[in-house]
């Protein structure tokens, strides 16, 4: 399975001697932790420290300016910070329950994260809908964490990110096989190609009901991981925050990353599925890969891929900044009332454009 | 507005209830000063009035002056515009005790945070019915706090150490279902 | 305080107690919710956290210190409670205030309502979540602050109104700066109206939410922009004008129910910002006729003994009815200050219209009151 | 409360609508102020106290109140700014000084902790020896080292006698003349 589409990081362990012998799982193994290491963590650093300067224009104020030179190092230092907390209280085993639930959730994704033409660890026919199983389990842990305290925040926090997990991932599910009837796969790579690089030929323009479907599966995504401005599951004030109102320090910090982690994959997938993947301009891909330079066009398929999703995610923060925050009965509401119907509209419309297509 | 047909009106019902009328310091109101036991037939009297409709209870104010405990309404209406102070007064029965006062809360419900405040401040004990009841709700001052801080024979406590600040809500609300 | 709806307390309904401190509270104070789902069923109110002996404190000090302690009885709006004082001695010691005096006072009063308006909007912005418009109103306040600062010296406990007029005169320009700062909110109005007040998102969380009924708002004695919200048209400054009010027109806002009823919570959010506008007006009206002359009553001086005697009066406060009663006995010392502050009748409705609305509209609904707790509990 | 969307398509239409305009809205009104477009978006919240902000203590008002500063050589220890303090924050001792005129100002001390800069002492003071400064950063990291003492200090008792002393001859001088 794993033998074609992990060719980037065989590529870059042929370079290294010593590393140029392991076996395969080795080579999985280490795709996996050098993803996680130098795509998603530093990712999660730099969208942070983006979050925080560009509210902090839109808000008419300086933001972080202390760590390093324009608070460059803001993400580093806040994760210090959140390291070095004392425990308040000893840690019950439903919490450590959650946070095995947790971790699952956010390592089992990486696997099936498309980064590039050459970066498909796992690419099945199936692979698209991979990452709803990893958002549901991510949300499920976010509920039992809620439900491991004692305390009414967390109570209502872990029974409403549950309502909204519910209600979100309808039209997010609608909405993907839109992408599908288009594409005729669910398969990363065939969702991919049936895009270019030019705007005008990405699947969210292609006709008018992808385009609802490109908003409803953005939207939905928010809903279902509870991002902002969708947030209302975990951050209303009135339970102070709900399923994180009584962690601390490091399992604070595991929880923060598990939702940057959700907002982020949404997001790679989103760019995948209806903003040209990791499509270059002039045949750049095929002329690179004739000439064999896999981890030269690994890297920049990479690059392209993350600055749309980066643009994409503060797009979302743009919004969620200056909008209030919405109830969460006016959340499930807006999923199955607004967006489900929606959805549907838009296979609807979706499918009868695929058919006609043919018939052409 | 006729304040002599009102006190007039007053002595018809309450015989003996009003005792004087004044004006209220160097302003043009009116100040009626009643008999501590009738605030409550007054008050009553007051509201249903049809000339004047006093309905609303803008002020209720206790000052201490010469040991004599003198409690102002400062009454008035939305409907008629109309506006009056009655003012009773009475004496602790020993210097440093709480003493019985008649409520008016049944009468305008806005009087119960001012008549609460009152009875922690100054130890009135602001009763419906005339019981013989003194149990002061605490609410501002600390649960063992000594003595009633605006009454002028106050002593401020010479160590704070012994008073709590922390004050649980249930106990709180016991205290408010037994009265 | 403690203020129990008088409904019986069912045994199936889920307890939970907010406070003294809590986000969703804008002040200390302790709530005591039963909740059926997520419904409020009842709610109990506990008050007291902020009390600081104000009044024994004025009792203890000469007259002129009471007037600082009174910048301290709403620390956001200090102004009122200095007015209200000087305004009740005035009367004891039948001084009068010279004209100039009494437009400046109107000038600190209206500006004074301004930047509570802008951070009642502020507290309002955060029960919601949004998060943008905290900051822009917190800067165009701080244009009201500076005022303050060039005219008094201090950005919140001003300490500037004296018996019989105020501590110094206005500098040079204020008046021009503050008409300039008017023009400068009736600009930014436009922009928190585009970006808040008729977003979508607002209107759902505000209106239809916390609706005060005008029985209620009779019974429990609410006064000021929450009473008008409901449609009780009383207005200190209309009813009963102090400080020259009555030379100028103005008109006093009334809830409409554009958002959804008359008297949500939307309501007097929208009869806030219709309030600011007004007192704009009005300091446009004041600027034009601050007669030249004397700041402060010479007989006033520093030796000056409130002659034995008592007074009442009343002004508008941001936040409604503020009535001081002071009692004088010829001392160096005020013999009693008595306070009603208009707080306390806003603590005292909640319990009685809160049950019914969801928890999650409590921060909305506590931050629509425009709750002074500073005040409440003196 | 609720949004009862479906019970008119159109009406369901257009609250959709309306929502996604309003939000629309909201966004691009908020979206110069990140390219600082206008002038009245060029305004941010200023950088305390690295860098010092651009208001120094020359830019505030000249009725602002910062700390408070006693020039002892004018004091003439007359206790009026203890006795209006409404925060009781100053502390006066004061003994007789070396001639009848003077009078020594032993203890002075502020505490800037209890200080509410109402400035009522500076009001009240008849020499105009206390004044408010323009300094306002007044952060320490010990409670007592926020009290600020202006005092000449305790003087000794032999001091106390040779003024008792240069007194009485002072007066017997006046007395001959």
């Amino acid at each position: 399975m794993m033998s074609e589409q992990n060719s980037w990081i065989i590529a870059w362990c042929n370079s290294i001697s010593f590393l140029s012998e392991i076996p395969g799982w080795a080579h999985a193994l280490l795709a996996l932790i050098s993803t996680y290491c130098l795509v998603i963590v530093p990712s999660g650093a730099l969208m942070v420290y983006l979050d925080r300067k560009i509210s902090a224009d839109l808000q008419a104020r300086v933001g972080p300016n202390r760590a390093g030179p324009a608070g460059i190092l803001q993400p580093l230092a806040d994760l210090l910070k959140l390291l070095q907390k004392e425990a308040t209280k000893e840690s019950s085993w439903r919490q450590n329950v959650w946070l095995s639930v947790h971790t699952m959730a956010l390592y089992s994704t990486l696997a099936v994260m498309p980064l590039g033409s050459m970066a498909l660890l796992v690419d099945t026919e199936m692979s698209a809908f991979i990452p709803f199983w990893s958002a549901l389990v991510l949300a499920l842990g976010t509920m039992l964490l809620g439900l491991s305290q004692d305390s009414v925040p967390g109570w209502f926090g872990g029974i409403r990110v549950a309502a909204q997990t519910l209600a979100g991932s309808f039209p997010a599910l609608i909405a993907l096989l839109c992408v599908g009837v288009r594409a005729g796969n669910f398969r990363w790579s065939i969702l991919a190609n049936c895009q270019d690089f030019s705007p005008w030929s990405w699947t969210f323009l292609s006709n008018p009901f992808q385009f609802i479907a490109f908003i409803v599966f953005v939207m939905s995504g928010l809903v279902l991981l509870a991002i902002p401005p969708l947030d209302g599951g975990v951050s209303m004030s009135d339970i102070h925050g709900g399923v994180s109102s009584h962690l601390f320090g490091r399992r604070l910090s595991l929880f923060r990353f598990g939702r940057f982690f959700g907002f982020f994959f949404w997001s790679i997938i989103a760019v995948v599925l209806f903003l040209g993947a990791w499509k270059l301009p002039l045949q750049v891909s095929e002329g690179l890969r004739a000439q064999e330079a896999f981890r030269f066009l690994a890297t920049i398929e990479l690059i392209w891929l993350l600055a749309k999703t980066f643009f994409l995610m503060l797009f979302i923060t743009w919004v969620a900044r200056v909008n209030p925050r919405s109830r969460v009965d006016q959340i499930t509401d807006f999923a199955w009332k607004v967006l489900s119907p929606f959805s549907l509209a838009a296979l609807v419309g979706a499918s009868i454009c695929a058919g006609w297509k043919a018939f052409l | 507005m006729d304040k002599n047909a009102l006190v007039s009106r007053l002595n018809k019902i309450i015989p003996g209830g009003v005792l004087e009328t004044r004006r209220f310091g160097r302003s043009e109101n009116t100040s009626i000063w009643i008999e501590a036991q009738a605030v409550q037939k007054i008050a009553m009297a007051l509201k249903m009035d049809t000339e004047m409709k006093l309905d609303w209870l803008e002020n209720l104010s206790v000052v201490e002056f010469e040991k004599v405990f003198i409690v102002t309404y400062f009454l008035r209406s939305l409907i008629t515009r109309h506006s009056l102070v009655i003012r009773a007064s009475a004496v602790p029965v020993s210097p440093g005790s709480e003493f019985l006062f008649p409520s008016v809360r049944n009468i305008w419900p806005m009087g119960l945070p001012m008549e609460e405040e009152a009875e922690e401040m100054f130890g009135i004990v602001f009763s419906l019915n005339n019981e013989t009841q003194f149990q002061v709700k605490v609410n501002r001052l600390p649960e063992n706090w000594k003595g009633f801080p605006l009454r002028k024979d106050y002593v401020f406590p010479s160590q704070f150490e012994d008073i709590t600040h922390s004050r649980s809500f249930n106990k709180s609300n016991q205290k408010k279902s037994s009265l | 305080m403690t203020i129990i709806s008088s409904e019986p307390v069912r045994a199936d309904l889920t307890l939970w107690e907010i406070g003294p401190y809590h986000s969703s509270l804008p002040a200390p104070m302790r709530l005591k919710l039963r909740l059926d789902g997520e419904i409020i069923a009842q709610c109990e109110v506990e008050t007291g956290y902020l009390h600081r002996g104000l009044e024994k404190a004025c009792e203890l000090h000469p007259w002129r210190a009471a007037i600082a302690y009174m910048d301290h009885l709403d620390p956001e709006v200090a102004i009122f409670g200095e007015l209200v004082l000087c305004l009740a001695v005035e009367e004891i010691g039948e001084i009068i205030v010279p004209p100039r005096a009494q437009r400046i006072r109107i000038i600190l009063a209206e500006l004074s309502r301004i930047s509570a308006h802008l951070v009642f909007m502020v507290r309002m912005a955060k029960a919601v979540g949004s998060e943008t418009i905290v900051h822009y109103l917190l800067r165009d306040r701080e244009r009201i602050l500076d005022l303050f600062e060039l005219v008094a010296g201090a950005r919140f406990s001003l300490n500037f109104l004296r018996f019989g007029g105020v501590s110094a005169d206005i500098t040079d320009g204020f008046i021009e700066r503050v008409l300039d700062v008017c023009d400068l909110i009736r600009i930014r109005i436009k922009e928190y109206n585009d970006i808040f007040t008729f977003n979508y998102g607002f209107l759902k969380r505000s209106s239809f939410v916390g609706k005060i009924d005008p029985i209620l708002v009779k019974s429990s004695g609410m006064t000021g922009p929450n009473a008008r919200a409901s449609g009780i048209s009383f207005d200190v400054r209309k009813d009963m004008p102090y400080i020259g009010y009555d030379q100028f027109d103005f008109e006093i806002p009334l809830g409409r129910g554009e958002g959804g009823i008359v008297g949500d919570a939307h309501d007097r959010f929208l009869l806030r910002l219709r309030e600011i506008t007004q007192s704009m007006e009005l300091l446009k009206q004041v600027s034009d006729h601050v007669p030249i002359g004397e700041f402060q009553n010479e007989k006033i001086d520093k030796e000056y003994i409130v002659p034995p005697g008592e007074a009442y009066a009343r002004i508008e406060s941001s936040r409604g009815l503020l009535g001081c009663h002071v009692v004088s006995d010829g001392s160096p010392c005020p013999s009693r200050i008595q306070l009603r502050t208009p707080s306390v009748a806003n603590l005292l409705a909640i319990p009685q219209f809160v049950s019914g609305i969801r928890i999650e509209d409590l921060p909305v609904v506590l931050a629509s009151l425009d709750l002074g707790i500073a005040e409440a509990d003196r | 409360m609720r949004i009862s969307v479906f019970s008119n398509i159109a009406s369901y239409i257009r609250s959709v609508f309306r929502g996604a305009w309003s939000i629309a809205e909201s966004c691009t009104t908020a979206f110069p102020y990140i390219l600082r477009w206008g002038e009245l978006r060029k305004e941010i919240t200023e950088g305390y106290p690295d860098p010092v902000s651009s208001k120094t203590a020359d830019d505030l008002p000249p009725r602002s109140r910062g700390l408070l500063f006693n020039d002892i050589d004018r004091c003439t220890g007359c206790k009026e700014c203890e006795k209006i303090c409404p925060a009781q924050c100053i502390r006066v001792e004061e003994e007789p000084g070396a001639n009848n005129s003077k009078i020594w100002v032993s203890v002075y001390d502020v505490d800037f902790s209890r200080c509410i800069f109402c400035g009522l002492c500076v009001e009240v003071c008849q020499p105009a020896s206390l004044v408010h400064t323009r300094q306002y950063e007044g952060a320490a990291y010990h409670l007592t080292d926020l009290i600020a003492s202006f005092g000449r200090g305790q003087i000794t008792a032999e001091q106390r006698a040779s003024w008792a002393a240069l007194r009485q001859m002072s007066e017997s001088d006046e007395v001959t003349l």
